[in-house]
């Protein structure tokens, strides 16, 4: 069975994000569409500490301090570009003004429950930031992750057992080795990569998976 | 004539009482009033409630503040980062309490505070963990939490530019909590690069009214800066 | 019995605000006393559709529809004003920030409560704009009023009976004859204009007043 | 290539709906689009829901579109002015239904609407008319009034200049309720005296930034300017 790689399931997001839209690209992995948007469209990238516009990290030896993203990394400021102070920007996402919203995970159950802030260990330190907000604060929240942990543990799950970070709010899974789309009938695979099967994906979740490939 | 400048530094943090609820400005570093916190120290207020994004960057600002032993809890949304070590140990160690709040909420129920809304209710954190105890209410279908306001005694905020009625502007994404605090605090105590005439600030741009400010104190421009200029550093603050 | 003038009260009122104050004078009497703000203090003039740093009408011919006080009056604008929307205005008032508001009245009760904006006239168009934001919107609520109406009836009563705009958020009244603190005990007398006494305003109001005048 | 600019006028205000909720910017005349307001005239709509601060004044703009039948309800704190004959008319005549809003409040249930929150406890209003009906709570020993959020299917609003990104900034007290509206309506359309290239507006001092646009329509330089320069009237509008 094999998929894509990283580099190739952010290009397909990429893909989906049509011109004209207002995205918030989560910390880690999901960072990655940013390099794959076509330089002929435009794309409104939201930082939720405050900013709309956001451009690619800048040159070496020009960064500003006070032009950070969410993960705290340097960025620049797109010609169009707003700043606005965080109430207005958490505003802008749970008034759902943003077309997309694409998250990492740690787990997704098949209603599209996600949960991606806390493993639950007994010793960890919580830490939620923004991910609560982002998870209901966007008119699409997109999952971008593996579909099976290290230890061979599928991440799309009935169930998440991993304390939530929103309830119902994941429109869509991409994954390396499969896309899914939550529907109120379960989940439904709309794209396979390489030579993973249907039944492979129903071995991998144990869940019963409507086929809407092409 | 009105004037808030401060003469100096420790004139601008006199009188912050033990026990007091200081908000501190800022995410990350971007925006984090450094040398107000560095004041605060030397002054020597303790057994503070801080309210922050975050709980501290590496050795600097609130993590040398939490290092020296002044800060009893900590109200945040993400305090554990790579460079968190001084929360972290300090948290592990039991000397220190956490009241973590989404961001969102956090900004929300700090705005509550300094537009004196009672209560509100939000979407965010509905079925989580954050939910525990919290009332809940179905309007038109959905579910929403009720939150509170979170007030302070003291914020401390980093801006660019204020003139001497203390209105400010920011500069880029460091504005991020500022103008929230500002209004959210009884006494609200601002640094800046520079003090400008009055006039000199376009009062269609003025990001916080001067009647949130009471004192503002200025600490020399930003190091990615010179003479006005954008001229960048190697990395982030 | 004699009292003072409007203009007349509108100096003495002027006389009790601070330098570095933020003050709301409402439509009607109360912005007469801007003309009595001495020029050498710097107090700052809040209008709630959106402006700090309000100055003066401007000259002939310098109207700028653009910017308008609370009544839809040209005004100015000073050195240190600043713009915002309602919202922000709003939450300015209602959130304790304004030191001073000082409002007109068609009754004020001896415990506070404000009847400003309805005769409770069955065929009037109700019309509330600001004046229960502004009620509850400052540190100290004056009010400027007569004493009494044009047809002998006191505007300063026990309970009001028009239609009340806040509760219990009047903290003083200036009128023509004398100005009135309200305090937990009840209405304490301040000041007297002209040859107007004591008994005279009791009899007037039929309220026990206290005596605090000098 | 984004471009929310409308061609005319008349695209501007395409498809608006009869028993659409229109929300109108402005607090009397300022900042109230009455290019848009004429369009949407000339459109047709009607049985409309118009939220604005007022009630229409003399015979243009909102006043106009009431005078024109296309006005079912007004959702506005102060309809009664000295130029409010075409409403008080239809009011009398009962042919206009009226819910009257507290301005504060009417300000925060915009803002409620175009930031998600579900419901908020405001002190305004308090034991008085408008409180009737309305859910209570104590709070810290203040009562409170629950209200709801109002939200729009379309917003016209009057702004200074626009970026084909639809970023805005507006002009002195003009802007009273139109960042508020343009966040709060599932369609927002603004009227410009110019739209200037992209990056020509100042990011530190856009007001509404584009994402709360749909549609932008220049109109031209407002007769109070001359080429940028503040020339004056003898009036208000």
């Amino acid at each position: 069975m094999t998929g894509i790689d990283r580099e190739a399931l952010a290009a397909r997001i990429a893909r989906d994000i049509p011109e004209g839209a207002y995205v918030n690209l989560g910390i880690g992995a999901p960072t990655l569409i940013a390099n794959y948007l076509p330089d002929d469209l435009e794309i409104i990238l939201h930082t939720e500490n405050g900013m709309l516009g956001m451009g690619p990290k800048p040159e070496a030896g020009r960064i500003d301090p006070d032009l950070i993203n969410a993960g705290k990394q340097p960025v620049t400021e797109l010609p169009g570009a707003a700043y606005f102070h965080h109430a207005d920007s958490f505003g802008m996402m749970r008034g759902g003004h943003l077309d997309v919203c694409v998250l990492g995970a740690f787990q997704v159950s098949e209603r599209g429950d996600l949960a991606n802030w806390h493993t639950g260990a007994p010793d960890a330190i919580p830490a939620v930031g923004g991910a609560m907000d982002l998870a209901i604060g966007a008119k699409d929240v997109y999952v971008m992750t593996d579909l099976v942990t290290r230890d061979g543990t599928a991440k799309i799950v009935a169930e998440c057992t991993y304390p939530v970070t929103g309830v119902r709010c994941v429109s869509r899974i991409y994954t390396d080795l499969a896309v899914f789309d939550v529907t109120p009938d379960g989940l439904a695979v709309t794209d396979v990569f390489g030579d993973t099967t249907l039944d492979e994906l129903r071995t991998i979740t144990g869940l019963t998976l409507l086929d809407r490939t092409p | 004539m009105i004037s808030k400048v401060s003469p100096g530094i420790q004139d601008a943090v006199a009188g912050i009482e033990d026990g007091s609820t200081v908000m501190i400005g800022g995410f990350g570093r971007a925006g984090q009033p450094v040398e107000l916190i560095d004041a605060l120290i030397e002054q020597g207020a303790t057994g503070l409630t801080v309210v922050n994004n975050n709980a501290g960057n590496g050795d600097t600002g609130i993590a040398a503040l939490i290092g020296a032993g002044r800060v009893r809890k900590v109200v945040c949304s993400f305090p554990r980062q790579v460079d968190s070590h001084v929360f972290d140990a300090k948290y592990r160690a039991g000397e220190i309490e956490l009241e973590l709040v989404p961001q969102g909420n956090l900004a929300e129920r700090i705005r509550a505070a300094g537009s004196g809304i009672g209560a509100f209710y939000t979407p965010t954190g509905v079925g989580t963990l954050v939910a525990e105890g919290k009332e809940t209410r179905t309007i038109d279908g959905r579910e929403y939490l009720l939150e509170y306001p979170l007030r302070a005694d003291y914020a401390l905020v980093s801006a660019f530019k204020a003139d001497r009625w203390g209105n400010l502007i920011y500069r880029k994404t460091a504005r991020n909590f500022g103008p929230l605090m500002a209004a959210a605090a009884a006494t609200t105590i601002v640094q800046v690069d520079e003090v400008v005439e009055l006039g000199a600030l376009d009062p269609e741009a003025v990001v916080t009214p001067g009647i949130f400010v009471n004192r503002v104190v200025a600490v020399g421009e930003r190091p990615w800066l010179h003479d006005g200029e954008f001229v960048g550093t190697e990395k982030v603050a």
